[in-house]
């Protein structure tokens, strides 16, 4: 069976990156904006199998596991912000929610 | 073309799309839907790189627990239509054409990266030479015991400051 | 013929698929026909009677009466997941049955073993995968219907599921840690022998933890909270009708299977038989078995059965009596041990599942979460450590 | 050896003593501070004792060190905390705690009616520990701390009445004045080091021990070294040109002048010098700058003593003569005699500002010895102390002080280094001293009463007050008598306790020692002539002389013709005016000095560099960071989403940059 060039995956999760990127910055809603950094946080965890595998090193796969277990917190707390929020300003929108500003 | 290179287009088409969905869907819950199949499409493309054990927490918690988390805090607090206001003029004009840009720039610089540099043998096969979950165990539990045990705690933390916000805004 | 020399793979793992989809089709079908007749004869009633003999082409009327009822779809709904909710909950419950070994892996077709279609090292993980992802066809049942019920029923079913998930997983470590894999034909071999050296003996506390929880994935009585007919109008899928009501009903019952199945793997040693090896006899069970039970239907259809009846059951009859006979070939006595005795402990199972729904009354939802988080959790938890420690202490 | 062992605790004591009053006795009792203050100095003095006990019982031929922690460790710079004591030493430990367990217990009497009582013991204690600490230092910078903290007290103390503003700015010039001295001493500290890479006392004599003597004619380092040195003692003892805080200093409670300003604090500057006196040896240069500047502040300060009509500044300019004889000595090489002096004035001077104080206190505070007189019989005890005090300081034979006074100039008549102009310069001081001292005393104790009886009630004062006066009257009648013996045939004690430390300069440094060798030879070879012809010879001395006349001339002046003085004042009204108003040494310091620094400092330092430059940079640099601050705080919108873009915009110039240099490294 013929092999897949790493480049391949690497140029993917750039793509994924970016894509998170450009969502991190266009979405308004705040729960969606946390989906963004998800997506960012799955790509890097895409590059970072893909070199795991590329160089045979499993410490790659250690590290994919725990920015899981992060996102998994961050998730956690982020979205219990984001509750308390609603709660508060009855808005989801980011940009309806500046108050902290000079 | 062989099996491994059909499976990775797909999904890699997938998972963009998924991305690109993400982007452009106006109801939270539909972008959720597709970074799910962002999530699902990844984990495949870790199978064909052998790494079993992270495809699967790929789902379980990925996809089984955090966005689980996303569409009931979607459900719980009924977020409708996102209202596409442009308060921001900087975000509009500067930031989303500089996002993309920074996707070309490191699309382009990673392609140049590792042009050459191939997965070592057979990523097709899925089961053909997988990294052994013991493997991987071991190099957690004994090299990276004390970052794991740094990383419960702080998931432990997490779980009391979700908690209390969650108390306070009730 | 070079073709599938080349992929075994493919073409063997797609013929399975496809064999597989058909049986568990089929198998669905007559669980709900097991399940009515077992609760009706605990609240001593008939249950389901004149199609067919027994009531046995019930299942078969009711799949068209799904097909041929109108598709309703509610004008404020949101069409796209609507629709997508029953097909995800279906196709991933059907999808963990690939995971399952019915037989041992010796038996081999082109190379590949017959009893299961993708055997990975790491099948139970993957299956929790499947398993975890499931709880998104009832949410966005819930949510897509838009309307007060199903969203409610879809909250409390992902907040249930979420919940239970947890104990449900750390229940069954104590067993990988006994089996030291995660394949389910390592933990299978591990308990080898006799019905001895089952997990669930050791593992006793883990099997309760694991059941109860089960029962809650599944969405199952007392658990039943998201579809509790009695408030909630059935839950999440208040709004669908034919088809796609269908499917959601499919879904859950192939989840019982899986669960069923998943128990019969992890404690009481899958297609394993309960007793040792040097007992030559057990190898005519199967055959003994469908011939007994031919038997009984021969009595039955002489005695009770009138008319188009007779005819009916005359053909189960038959056909009990060629399975028997089969069973007892040398040739097919071997390959049916194992399937023999996994299908066995399955319906074993299902029989607890059905048993308990005909008895238990339904929790509060409170009482639901509480006893998920306060007692089912920890309980779990200790289990898991005290299994920890013992491995330790054993093998230092 | 416990002492031995554990020199820290002399100095301990009254630190401990200062910390616990200062911190605590505020609003404590009276007897409690006292408790506290005194117990701690007497315990130190018990200390003291104890260890000239143990002292006698090893080999005294090289000085006792004891190194405690290494302080600072600067490349080759390296101060340790270390203590020695040799026999000078022991002297000055001697006295500095006696004297001052006496102005101790004198103060709970004096200072019975004043405020911040506390903070007064506070600072005395402080002080006898910076005092320890400069007498039992085994190394110039440590000697430098104790010489600094008792400038530091000494600032404290005469400024204890800060809100009087004669007071504060006496302070004040006490303080500046000396640190020019200071200043001097420091770069000598430097110096030294440059020169012997170290700046522990033994290493450096060692290393003193193989220099040559520098002739006068050819100034080496030596010289150098001890003239910056001398120049610290200068401002800390008073010596001309530095002298002008001490008069000054007056201003303090009279304690403190007697402790601080007339026993302890600036004989330092004695100390210092006999200190260094292996140095001072192979200087002659800074010898003979020594021995002049001595010499003509003791004459100086003699002549302005003569018209002050201010009681303590009469003694202030005293202590300043007396100081001069006590460099006179050693810079004619007599180091025993200028120590012996140095003791012995500590004795009477310590008394007569005691007793000063006494008159003082019993005149309610009134010191002027004009508004005096007739105080003879109201005050017995003060006046009887007082008297034998003058006796001592005139140097009427048979007192401490003729003893002293007489070595000295013996020394500088007969010594080595002997100078007739500078022991001419001597004799004078010491006639025109015990004139203003009598003067002193007929005009406070004799003639007619010259104050109002009913303003002022006139009292003896308490036991607490007389008693450290009878005490020291002893001590300043019968001090002298450690060296006298020598006069009438036997051994001087004195000279042979301090003789190891100044043993390596036999013959060239001592005078009298070969004399009291020769008496002890003479006394064994039982042949009595010479210690009696020494007798003789110094009773009919020129000093006795001088001392002699000076009484006489005032008891003429002062009881036989009261207004012979004021013709005499009329006849020669300019020399008067000068000598009564210090030859205007303040007003030209203050023309030459103060006036051009402070217009300096207030036109250029002040108006311009701080105002102009300093300031203006920094409300500059404030005012540009805060108009900076108003346009760039624009950008903190509120608003997520443009933080997001600052965000990416960041991550993209960071990846061009990463990427960039990658590629071009890459190339």
């Amino acid at each position: 069976m013929s092999v897949v060039p790493v480049s391949y995956y690497l140029v993917l999760s750039a793509v994924l990156f970016g894509l998170g990127v450009v969502g991190f910055v266009f979405k308004r809603n705040i729960i969606t904006i946390y989906m963004a950094i998800e997506l960012m946080l799955n790509a890097v965890n895409l590059a970072f199998v893909a070199f795991a595998r590329a160089h045979g090193d499993l410490a790659g796969l250690v590290y994919v596991f725990f920015v899981i277990v992060v996102a998994a917190a961050e998730a956690a707390v982020g979205l219990a912000i984001v509750i308390t929020i609603a709660h508060n300003r009855r808005t989801l929108n980011v940009e309806d929610v500046n108050l902290l500003k000079f | 073309m062989s099996i491994p290179f059909i499976l990775f287009f797909i999904c890699a088409a997938a998972a963009v799309l998924g991305a690109v969905l993400l982007i452009v869907a106006r109801e939270p819950i539909h972008s959720a839907l597709a970074l799910i199949l962002v999530m699902m499409s990844l984990a495949v493309l870790y199978l064909l790189l052998g790494a079993e054990f992270i495809a699967a927490v790929q789902v379980i918690v990925y996809a089984g627990a955090v966005m689980v988390l996303f569409v009931f805090v979607i459900m719980l607090l009924n977020a409708g239509v996102e209202v596409r206001t442009n308060y921001s003029k900087i975000a509009k004009y500067v930031g989303v054409p500089l996002g993309f840009f920074l996707l070309l720039e490191v699309a382009y610089w990673m392609w140049g990266s590792a042009v050459g540099t191939t997965v070592a043998n057979g990523a097709g096969a899925v089961n053909a030479d997988a990294v052994s979950t013991v493997d991987l165990s071991n190099l957690l539990f004994r090299d990276y015991l004390f970052p794991f045990e740094a990383t419960s705690i702080l998931v432990l933390i997490a779980i009391v400051g979700a908690l209390v916000l969650a108390k306070k805004g009730e | 013929m070079d073709f599938i020399a080349q992929h075994a793979v493919l073409v063997v793992s797609l013929a399975k698929i496809a064999v597989l989809l058909f049986v568990v089709m089929t198998a669905l079908a007559y669980v709900t026909w097991f399940e009515r007749k077992v609760v009706a004869h605990i609240q001593s009633r008939w249950g389901p009677y004149y199609v067919g003999a027994h009531g046995l082409l019930q299942p078969l009327a009711d799949g068209l009466k799904f097909l041929f009822k109108e598709d309703v779809t509610p004008p404020a709904a949101d069409r796209l997941m609507y629709v997508l909710a029953p097909f995800l909950a279906l196709s991933l419950a059907l999808t963990t049955l690939a995971l399952i070994p019915f037989g041992p892996p010796s038996v081999q077709l082109f190379g590949q073993p017959v009893f299961i279609v993708a055997n990975s090292s790491i099948g139970l993980l993957f299956l929790f995968a499947i398993t975890s992802i499931g709880v998104y066809g009832v949410a966005l049942a819930g949510w897509s219907s838009n309307s007060k019920y199903p969203l409610l029923g879809g909250l409390r079913s992902s907040a249930q599921m979420i919940s239970y998930e947890v104990s449900l997983t750390l229940s069954v470590v104590g067993v990988l840690l006994l089996a030291g894999s995660f394949s389910f034909n390592g933990i299978i071999e591990h308990q080898y022998g006799s019905i001895r050296h089952w997990h669930v003996w050791p593992q006793i506390i883990g099997f309760l933890c694991y059941i109860t929880a089960a029962i809650a994935e599944t969405n199952r009585v007392p658990f039943d909270l998201p579809e509790a007919e009695t408030e909630l109008v059935a839950g999440f899928h208040t709004e669908y009708s034919s088809f796609k009501f269908a499917m959601f009903f499919m879904a859950e019952y192939a989840n019982m299977i899986t669960v069923s199945c998943l128990a019969t793997i992890l404690f009481f040693g899958g297609w394993l038989s309960p007793f040792p090896d040097s007992w030559k006899w057990q190898l005519y069970l199967p055959g003994a078995g469908l011939v007994l039970l031919g038997l009984y239907c021969a009595y039955d259809t002489a005695v009770h059965m009138r008319g188009i009846a007779r005819i009916q059951f005359a053909v189960v009859t038959l056909l009990c009596f060629a399975g028997g006979l089969i069973c007892l070939a040398p040739s097919v006595m071997q390959v049916i041990q194992g399937p023999f005795w996994f299908v066995t402990k399955v319906i074993g199972f299902l029989f607890v599942y059905v048993w308990i729904r005909g008895t238990l009354p339904r929790f509060r939802y409170d009482q639901l979460m509480s006893f998920g988080w306060k007692l089912l959790l920890p309980v779990s938890l200790v289990n898991l450590v005290a299994t920890a420690l013992v491995i330790l202490l054993r093998h230092g | 050896m416990f002492i031995l062992n554990h020199l820290w605790l002399i100095l301990a004591l009254p630190l401990v003593g200062a910390g616990v009053n200062g911190l605590l006795g505020k609003n404590w009792p009276r007897s409690a501070v006292n408790a506290v203050g005194i117990g701690s100095v007497s315990l130190s003095f018990l200390c003291v004792l104890e260890l000239i006990r143990e002292f006698l019982q090893i080999d005294t031929s090289h000085a006792w060190f004891q190194r405690y922690f290494n302080w600072m460790s600067v490349g080759g710079f390296n101060v340790d905390f270390a203590l020695s004591v040799d026999q000078l030493t022991i002297v000055m430990l001697l006295v500095v705690t006696f004297v001052s367990l006496l102005v101790h217990i004198y103060s709970t009497g004096y200072m019975a009616h004043e405020g911040g009582y506390y903070r007064f013991f506070s600072y005395l204690n402080l002080f006898v520990f910076f005092m320890l600490t400069l007498v039992l230092a085994a190394n110039l910078v440590l000697m430098f701390v104790g010489w600094e903290g008792v400038g530091l007290c000494s600032y404290l103390l005469i400024g204890f009445w800060f809100l009087k503003k004669s007071a504060a700015d006496a302070g004040k010039k006490a303080f500046i004045t000396t640190r020019i001295g200071d200043f001097g001493f420091t770069i000598g500290i430097l110096l030294a080091f440059w020169t012997f890479h170290s700046i522990d006392f033994g290493t450096i004599f060692a290393d003193v021990a193989n220099r040559s003597v520098e002739s006068a004619s050819a100034i080496g380092v030596l010289t150098a070294i001890c003239l910056l040195l001398f120049a610290g003692a200068i401002g800390k003892s008073a010596q001309i040109p530095l002298y002008v805080w001490l008069p000054d200093a007056m201003e303090g409670p009279t304690p403190v002048s007697a402790l601080i300003h007339a026993a302890t604090m600036v004989t330092a500057g004695v100390y210092m010098v006999a200190r260094m006196h292996p140095l001072f040896s192979r200087a002659p240069l800074a010898m003979f700058v020594v021995a002049l500047v001595g010499a003509v502040t003791a004459f100086y300060s003699a002549t302005i003593g003569v018209l002050q009509t201010d009681i303590k500044k009469v003694l202030a300019y005293s202590t300043v003569s007396q100081l001069g004889y006590m460099f006179l000595g050693c810079g004619v090489g007599a180091y025993a005699a200028g120590i012996f002096h140095l003791m012995t004035h500590a004795f009477f001077k310590g008394l007569l500002f005691l007793a000063a104080g006494s008159v003082i206190h019993a005149m309610n505070g009134e010191q002027d010895m004009r508004k005096m007189g007739g105080l003879r019989r109201k005050i017995p005890i003060t006046y009887w102390t007082m008297f034998l005090a003058t006796f001592a300081i005139a140097g009427i034979p048979g007192f401490s002080g003729f003893f002293s006074k007489d070595e000295i100039l013996e020394a500088a008549s007969a010594g080595p280094h002997a100078n007739t102009w500078l022991w001419a310069l001597g004799l004078v001081g010491a006639f025109l001293t015990s004139f203003y001292m009598f003067r002193l005393v007929f005009l406070t104790f004799f003639g007619k009463q010259r104050y109002d009886e009913k303003k002022v009630h006139v009292h003896e004062s308490p036991g607490s007050m007389t008693v450290p006066l009878m005490i020291l009257a002893i001590c300043a009648v019968a001090g002298g008598w450690f060296a006298a013996p020598h006069l009438v045939g036997g051994q001087d004690y004195f000279e042979s306790f301090v003789h190891p430390v100044f043993a390596s300069y036999q013959g060239q440094g001592i005078v009298t020692q070969p004399e009291s060798l020769a008496a002890a030879a003479g006394e064994a070879a039982g042949i009595e002539p010479s210690p009696r012809a020494d007798l003789i010879h110094a009773l009919t001395g020129p000093p006795v002389i001088a001392a002699v006349l000076g009484l006489l001339l005032a008891w003429w002046f002062y009881i036989h013709k009261p207004d012979a003085a004021k013709r005499m004042v009329q006849r020669m009204d300019g020399l008067y005016a000068l000598i009564y108003n210090k030859y205007y040494i303040d007003e030209i310091y203050g023309a030459l000095f103060v006036r051009p620094f402070l217009w300096i400092s207030t036109k250029v330092l002040w108006h311009f560099v701080d105002e102009k430059v300093i300031d203006g940079t920094v409300n500059g640099v404030a005012h540009v960071s805060r108009e900076a601050g108003g346009q760039v705080r624009e950008l903190q919108s509120g608003n997520a989403r443009s933080y997001a873009t600052w965000v990416v915009v960041g991550a993209v110039g960071f990846t061009m940059l990463l990427f960039g240099l990658g590629y071009w490294m890459v190339r």
